[in-house]
């Protein structure tokens, strides 16, 4: 009985009224795309056809799908986490890089046991990623300097801080722009799964991610930190009076995204790429983050959802460039999905005026 | 020495043009309220725009003196349908503004690339236009033979528009009666509202104009510092225009201030990277200057920005 | 599928190959395009079926090369340095599947893996020696995207250049740092022009396109990269120091389907094997005396009696 | 205003009202909190529109649909809530959006600064045109709000609740506008819950009870308790129900305290005050004088310059606000919205904003959820919170409703010092006289009350004993069953004993 109850509940807290909207504006981005599709002269059931084949045809695409969601969870989480204690983390990108270098170098530069070669590597970089973060979190609480401004130059900074690592001697392989790769003690790729997904790096970290977005709600909703934290969030003034050290928490709040940011790029490092390579330009992970956190309503649940919608969107829809189909169309769609998302309300006054319709209609 | 000087002042000035004009458009969009982080989105819808409409036009009528005016025109309004696209989200159906600035950052570069594929035969890139059919230079010829004046002001027409136009931003936001609706609709929607001013009208014009304003700063890119539109022209500048927005506390002046400082610096990081510096420092580490030193001056700077108080709070009627 | 492919009858199944493109995309004006260029040329004349998939960022190259194996390609090509490790990752992965890479070598190649590199230095050496001989200030420029060794074989060879032809020029350096700042590139190229140089040799992507706009403007000389870039500012693009991966991709189409296939080691296309060279755009600039001239240098480095450096070390050293 | 109903939802918030004001009176609006006033009012105004219902000015039908009608119609309106742009100048706040332009649509703004200066010659409004709004008072505020109106015409003008926030010398003036403005032939209608002021001022009155109109009353023949009778359902008693008490050993003591404002004057100076166990200490005072500031000081939430405050003999100074807490202060605070409460959070989540990390309500890391929301449960019982929703974020909550959700809390955590400020502003009679209460029995528990109020009859008749504030100092402490208003009055004007 008592089972039925929490089942109930949970089952309740997901298709709720937002959930719904949500899945209408996904149906309604994938509506537009279809219209540029149709007016680039290429058949919509064929298009889309090649997305969703793309993604559950095979066990090894769901593999890659599941691998491209995961760094997204958590820089969507990051972002998540800042919006929900009232800062605003365009730094994920940033945070990311450092993760990632991090991870990188000391899985190359420690010889060590794997079982403490992985923890070790994944919370160092964990912790220098939280730093990033943090210098965000303490420029807002010491010099008052905006959040937004300070994380887009970390960002950069951040680029150029490890292609300038990267480029070091000791760290550059010969003939790449990338550093070496980690050793095999560091890495958490899960290879017997071989037979089933192929060369698919299929890793522990999708399953640490949605770990992580377990323990982030938990901290946020049923803690005493999350209540700091989010008391801060909506109204500093009523915190500071309630007791929390303010500052404390803008500084802490920047340094948890910042570590989630970076668990992203560590884990990304640890269990696919094995390495981080000279940037050009940013890679978008922390950017869509931004995009994940959005369409998952800032909620750790939903953040992990919209990560895995993400991933299928951009790894399926890239499979519509075999019809000739151009990959902007997928930017197209994933920008209609975010945008009717942002104007629910489109869906709420239409339910409103059918259902006024409707009453209307039963009146005579 | 003086060569050197120039070079940097010029620089300062053609880097800080695109800027200025995508914190001008983040300045009218945020006092009246609404928050725009698709500035970028916007400046590359209106890069590609400018870009490809001057090249049509100068292909089918010649490099006539209209071409790339109408060009730039056509920039700020594709600029600016994607402003109404974010005020019908955010002044009317309330959404999120951020959420709504970045669905402007995914559909502006999405579709710009995509219509240039359209157009030009798959490519994301569009044809060179002829140095003619480009913007003027409006003191070119009285420079010519000053190589250092020229270094510093033989500058194309839009740098000159951009520094016109934080003028006119600055009077008509604070010498003008609809400066004094915009301001009072982005601090007190409601006070607005009960003096019989329309909310929802204030909100439209400012956040088009932002967006009008954004594809002009993304033509002074692709219509003047260079002459086409690429894919990674605007490659994050629309994020350093707003911050140099909310670096000058939401003022135009302030903006073109922040946008001029980013110039400079990055004049400095190509002149310490020249040969005449000789510096052997990493190219890395100089692409970091004008990040860091932005970082530093903003610790400088005392007291906190302070953002219109309704900023980024959708007005709903009737709601309290 | 692959091991299908094969067995069927050549004849009756047209060959079928695909590229991978880096995050430039299939339309970059540059590599990617070439290799597209040349993939078509093979479906035109050879009957090959060619396909391509595009990457938006280093995740995308694992997905994309295995799709394209599951698509049933004969050979699958990875464009770029940068998927180096993917590609041999998916050879190991795929032992029946044979692969391609343009701009990498390998220490150990698999047998289903074949490398090209491009001396990409002589291409360089070429253009740096045309510069050379048609600097009228005996000073020529040379900017750089990013300090990768791709773009050092292209510095190195180029300096080397200039110098065979002119030891008493003077060549300025500069790396811009990026290949996706116009503005950057407009800016070093302003000082380049400003401090005496009338040739600028790029490689640096879309930064140089920078630096060809203000060629346009100043009508200086410039020379382009990768692909002829005459197109861009005909009057002022006087050679380009192009890499044929067009023809590469070509060719490797050609032995597949003739049974020459040469996997397991690395091919390197220089001038001798048509893979670089320069511009065929560039008798309209280059005085016929000095093409003549080059014409005789190519066979010198063809036959090796010319040495050209492809970094700085090496460069120092000859210069001793 | 003839039978007008408005529904928000399934809520009938004004049920057939029918209001009738003639030229040249003052017509005062009578109800609870909630009762539909503000609505009413609104509707007039053009804010809302009205479910049904027909509004007539001067015979005349009128479809007023939104403020610019209204305007057009001479209704002016001076909210509950005020409409200022804070950063603007007084001239720019009045002339907003009817603006005065010059060539090109350039603001003059000497004439606005000329028209403002007009008409507050005109009505005896004095106002500095060119100070910006953030920086004078409030009651200065509340007569740029009404020369808002006034700038624009307004025959009619709606007065919500202007009182609530206002000084008693304030509130003198503005009564002595409000007649000066009839005598020109104006309308006025009054919203207060206090009835002195509507028997000093009002010619008849209209009472609302959950969105009906009971009646209306001609007010010279009606008395007090009259009105709040029909008002409330039900008898209501003014006079705060206190025992005798002696006050026991000082707990708090604040000596020769300097506090600096945001600008960097000394606005608390050289201020000594002590409070005993088992007294409620009303500090009187004109709004301006430093209250604000002490009460900040007290509570840490702003820096000390110089002097010591202490509690038990503990010092307190400079300490943080949770230091502060845990040693025996609470604070009901002067703002409710921007200290009290997080308005996004449940009742229950603010229920706990100073007891989170204290167990029941959590243990190590972990926050008890079960237990906050038994606790928020009883305190809604206890404290007669509406709705009955443990869950409901505070800021649906009526402002009635949000301060007890505050005074439950405060008074729970059973302090050895419970500060007070303003706790009744804007609340109805029914829920001023609760608020009293809960001081009382705070006090009758032995513990010290210090309250901090512009209303002069609230210090007087919650208050053992009363200190004069001015000028950042106590200028006399005086037994509050010895005193008078005129004395009070004189002190609180600086002509101290
Ligand atoms: N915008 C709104 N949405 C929903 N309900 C509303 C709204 N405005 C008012 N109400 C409802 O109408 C009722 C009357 O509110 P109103 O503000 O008119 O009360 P009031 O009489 O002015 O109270 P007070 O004396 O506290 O000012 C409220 O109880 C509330 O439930
Ligand atoms: N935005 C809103 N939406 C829905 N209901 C509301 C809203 N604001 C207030 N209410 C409802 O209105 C009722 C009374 O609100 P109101 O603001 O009139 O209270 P109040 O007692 O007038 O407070 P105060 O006099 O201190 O302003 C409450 O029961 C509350 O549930
Ligand atoms: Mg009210
Ligand atoms: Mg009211």
């Amino acid at each position: 009985m008592k089972f039925k109850n929490t089942k109930e509940r949970i089952i309740g807290k997901i298709v709720n009224e937002t959930f719904l909207f949500t899945i209408l504006a996904i149906v309604m981005g994938l509506i537009v795309g279809a219209i540029v599709i149709k007016i680039s002269g290429f058949s919509v059931f064929e298009a889309y056809g090649a997305m969703i084949k793309g993604v559950f045809s095979k066990p090894k695409y769901i593999a890659r799908t599941i691998i491209r969601s995961t760094p997204l969870i958590l820089t969507g989480l990051s972002v998540a986490f800042a919006f929900r204690t009232g800062l605003f983390n365009i730094g994920a990108e940033g945070q990311f890089i450092i993760g990632a270098l991090v991870a990188a170098m000391l899985g190359y530069f420690l010889h060590l046991p794997a079982i403490i070669h992985i923890p070790l590597v994944f919370i160092v970089a964990v912790l220098a990623a939280a730093l990033w973060g943090g210098i965000a979190g303490y420029l807002k609480a010491k010099f008052g300097v905006n959040e937004v401004i300070s994380t887009i130059m970390l960002n950069w900074i951040a680029l150029y801080t490890s292609n300038y690592v990267i480029t070091r001697e000791s760290v550059k392989m010969p003939g790449t722009e990338s550093s070496y790769d980690i050793h095999e003690t560091a890495q958490i790729t899960i290879t017997w799964l071989k037979s089933i997904v192929g060369p698919a790096k299929i890793n522990w970290g999708t399953l640490i991610a949605i770990i992580i977005a377990i323990i982030i709600s938990y901290i946020l909703f049923k803690t005493t930190l999350g209540y700091e934290l989010r008391a801060v969030g909506h109204n500093k003034d009523a915190a500071e009076y309630g007791g929390i050290n303010v500052k404390r928490s803008m500084i802490l709040s920047m340094a948890i995204a910042g570590g989630l940011a970076g668990a992203a790029g560590a884990l990304h490092v640890m269990g696919v790429s094995y390495h981080v390579s000279v940037l050009s330009a940013m890679e978008g992970y922390g950017f869509n983050g931004i995009a994940v956190s959005l369409i998952g309503n800032n909620s750790p649940l939903g953040v992990v959802l919209s990560a895995f919608l993400f991933g299928g969107i951009t790894f399926g829809g890239a499979r519509m460039q075999v019809l000739g189909i151009p990959t902007e169309v997928i930017n197209i769609v994933i920008g209609s999905i975010v945008f009717f998302i942002a104007t629910y309300r489109i869906f709420q006054f239409f339910t409103k005026f059918f259902t006024k319709k409707k009453l209307q209609k039963e009146g005579k | 020495m003086w060569k050197d000087i120039a070079l940097i002042l010029g620089t300062t000035l053609m880097y800080a043009t695109p800027l200025i004009y995508g914190a001008l458009g983040a300045v009218f969009s945020e006092n009246s309220g609404v928050v725009n982080i698709g500035i970028e989105g916007m400046m590359t819808i209106g890069a590609f725009s400018g870009a490809a409409a001057t090249f049509i036009f100068a292909d089918l009528y010649g490099p006539a003196w209209w071409v790339p005016w109408l060009g730039f025109l056509i920039a700020g309004l594709a600029g600016g349908f994607f402003g109404l696209l974010h005020a019908i989200a955010s002044v009317t159906f309330n959404a999120d503004q951020v959420i709504s600035g970045i669905a402007i950052n995914f559909l502006g570069p999405g579709l710009a690339i995509y219509l240039s594929g359209r157009i030009f035969e798959g490519s994301t890139t569009t044809p060179a236009i002829p140095l003619e059919a480009k913007l003027v230079r409006p003191f070119h010829e009285m420079l010519k033979n000053k190589p250092i004046l020229g270094m510093v002001f033989d500058q194309y027409v839009s740098v000159y528009i951009a520094f016109l136009f934080v003028c006119i931003a600055w009077y008509i936001l604070y010498k003008t009666k609809l400066g004094l609706r915009i301001r009072a609709v982005g601090e007190h929607p409601k006070a607005a509202d009960t003096l019989g001013i329309n909310v929802y009208k204030i909100r439209y014009f400012s956040v088009i104009l932002s967006g009008i304003l954004s594809g002009l700063g993304g033509a002074s890119l692709s219509m003047a510092i260079i002459a086409n539109f690429r894919p990674t022209l605007i490659s994050g500048q629309g994020y350093i225009a707003l911050a140099a927005m909310i670096f000058g506390k939401w003022k135009p002046q302030g903006a073109m201030w922040a946008c001029l400082l980013f110039g400079a610096t990055t004049a400095l990081q190509i002149y310490l990277g020249s040969p005449q510096v000789g510096w052997k420092i990493s190219t890395h580490l100089l692409s970091m200057i004008p990040y860091v030193i932005t970082l530093i001056v903003l610790m400088g700077f005392v007291g906190k920005t302070h953002a219109p108080a309704a900023d980024g709070i959708p007005y709903e009627k009737g709601k309290r | 599928a692959p091991e299908q492919a094969e067995k069927q009858e050549p004849t009756e199944k047209p060959l079928k190959i695909a590229m991978v493109t880096d995050v430039g995309g299939v339309h970059d004006k540059s590599f990617n395009e070439s290799a597209w260029e040349g993939l078509q040329r093979a479906e035109k004349e050879l009957g090959i079926k060619a396909g391509y998939q595009e990457s938006k960022q280093e995740a995308d190259y694992a997905d994309n090369l295995e799709l394209l194996v599951d698509q049933g390609n004969d050979l699958v090509w990875g464009i770029g340095f940068l998927m180096g490790k993917q590609v041999k990752e998916a050879a190991e992965n795929y032992p029946d599947q044979k692969f391609a890479i343009i701009d990498n070598a390998y220490k150990e190649t698999p047998k289903n893996l074949m490398g090209v590199l491009f001396k990409e230095q002589e291409a360089a050496f070429l253009v740096g020696y045309i510069a050379g001989k048609m600097t009228k200030t005996n000073k020529v420029g040379f900017i750089g995207g990013m300090d990768f060794d791709v773009i050092h074989r292209f510095h190195y060879g180029y300096k080397a250049g200039v110098k065979y032809a002119n030891p008493d020029c003077e060549v300025f350096e500069q790396y811009a740092g990026a290949f996706d700042k116009p503005a950057i590139g407009r800016s070093i190229a302003e000082s380049m022009y400003g401090n005496g140089a009338d040739i600028i040799f790029h490689a640096a992507g879309d930064t140089g396109n920078g630096m060809i706009e203000v060629a346009k403007e100043k009508n200086k000389y410039a020379i382009g990269v990768d692909k002829d870039q005459n197109k861009d500012a005909p009057e002022n693009v006087i050679t380009s120091a192009v890499k044929r991966v067009d023809n590469a991709i070509f060719n490797v189409a050609k032995d597949l389907k003739e049974g020459k296939w040469q996997g397991g080691s690395t091919v390197v296309y220089g001038l001798a094997e048509g893979g670089v060279d320069i511009a065929p755009s560039s008798n309209k600039l280059v005085p016929k005396e000095i093409l003549d001239e080059v014409e005789q240098l190519k066979k010198k480095i063809v036959s090796g009696e010319i040495k050209i450096p492809q970094s700085k070390e090496e460069y120092e050293s000859m210069m001793k | 205003m003839k039978q007008i109903v408005k529904k928000f939802g399934d809520f009938v918030a004004n049920d057939s009202i029918d209001l009738k004001v003639h030229k040249g009176e003052v017509h005062a609006l009578l109800g609870e909190n909630g009762a539909g006033k503000s609505t009413l009012m609104n509707i007039l105004y053009g804010l809302y529109t009205p479910t049904s219902g027909e509004i007539y000015i001067n015979g005349k039908k009128i479809d007023i649909k939104n403020p610019n009608v209204a305007i057009a119609n001479g209704i002016g309106m001076v909210h509950q809530h005020f409409m200022l742009v804070k950063p603007f100048t007084v001239a720019e706040n009045i002339v907003l959006g009817m603006e005065p332009i010059t060539f090109g649509n350039k603001l003059n703004m000497k004439k606005a600064i000329e028209d403002v200066k007009a008409i507050s010659e005109k009505y005896g409004l004095h106002v500095d045109p060119e100070a910006k709004i953030e920086d004078i008072s409030v009651g200065m505020q509340q007569r740029v709000e009404i020369l808002k109106a006034l700038y624009r015409g307004a025959e009619i003008l709606i007065l919500d609740e202007p009182t609530a926030v206002l000084t008693p010398q304030e509130i003198k003036e503005l009564i002595q506008i409000m007649k000066n403005l009839t005598s020109q032939g104006k309308s006025i209608i009054l919203i207060t819950h206090k009835l002195k002021e509507i028997k000093e001022s009002a010619d008849f009155c209209t009472i609302i009870r959950r969105g009906k109109k009971i009646d209306t009353v001609d007010v010279s023949i009606t008395d007090e308790n009259q009105l709040a009778a029909m008002m409330v359902g039900r008898e209501v008693s003014f006079v705060v129900e206190k025992k005798e008490r002696k006050p026991g050993e000082v707990v708090f003591k604040i000596e020769n305290l300097v506090v600096q404002d945001n600008r960097g004057i000394d606005v608390v100076n050289h201020l000594n005050l002590s409070v005993r166990a088992g007294e409620i200490l009303g500090i009187a005072g004109v709004d301006g004088n430093g209250q604000s500031e002490l009460i900040e000081a007290i509570t840490g939430l702003r820096k000390v310059k110089s002097g010591k405050i202490s509690i038990n003999g503990k010092d307190v100074t400079n300490k943080t606000p949770r230091e502060i807490f845990e040693s025996g202060i609470c604070n009901i605070p002067e703002d409710r919205q921007k200290h009290g409460l997080v308005l996004d959070f449940t009742v229950e989540e603010n229920m706990v904003l100073e007891n989170y990390r204290k167990e029941p309500f959590s243990k190590g890391i972990r926050l008890n959820e079960e237990k906050i929301t038994s606790f928020a449960k009883e305190l809604m019982e206890k404290f007669d919170v509406r709705p009955r929703d443990e869950k409901n974020k505070a800021r649906a909550l009526s402002g009635g409703n949000q301060q007890k959700v505050i005074i439950a809390r405060e008074v729970t955590n059973d302090p050895d010092l419970l500060i007070a400020a303003q706790p009744t502003r804007g609340l109805d009679v029914g829920a001023i006289e609760f608020v009293h209460k809960s001081l009382v029995e705070q006090r009758d528990k032995n513990k010290a009350v210090l309250l901090i109020s512009f209303e002069l009859d609230e210090v007087m008749s919650v208050s053992d004993r009363i200190a004069v504030i001015y000028e950042g100092k106590i200028v006399g402490v005086v037994d509050a069953k010895g005193t008078n208003e005129n004395e009070l009055g004189l002190m609180m004007a600086g002509g101290g004993h």
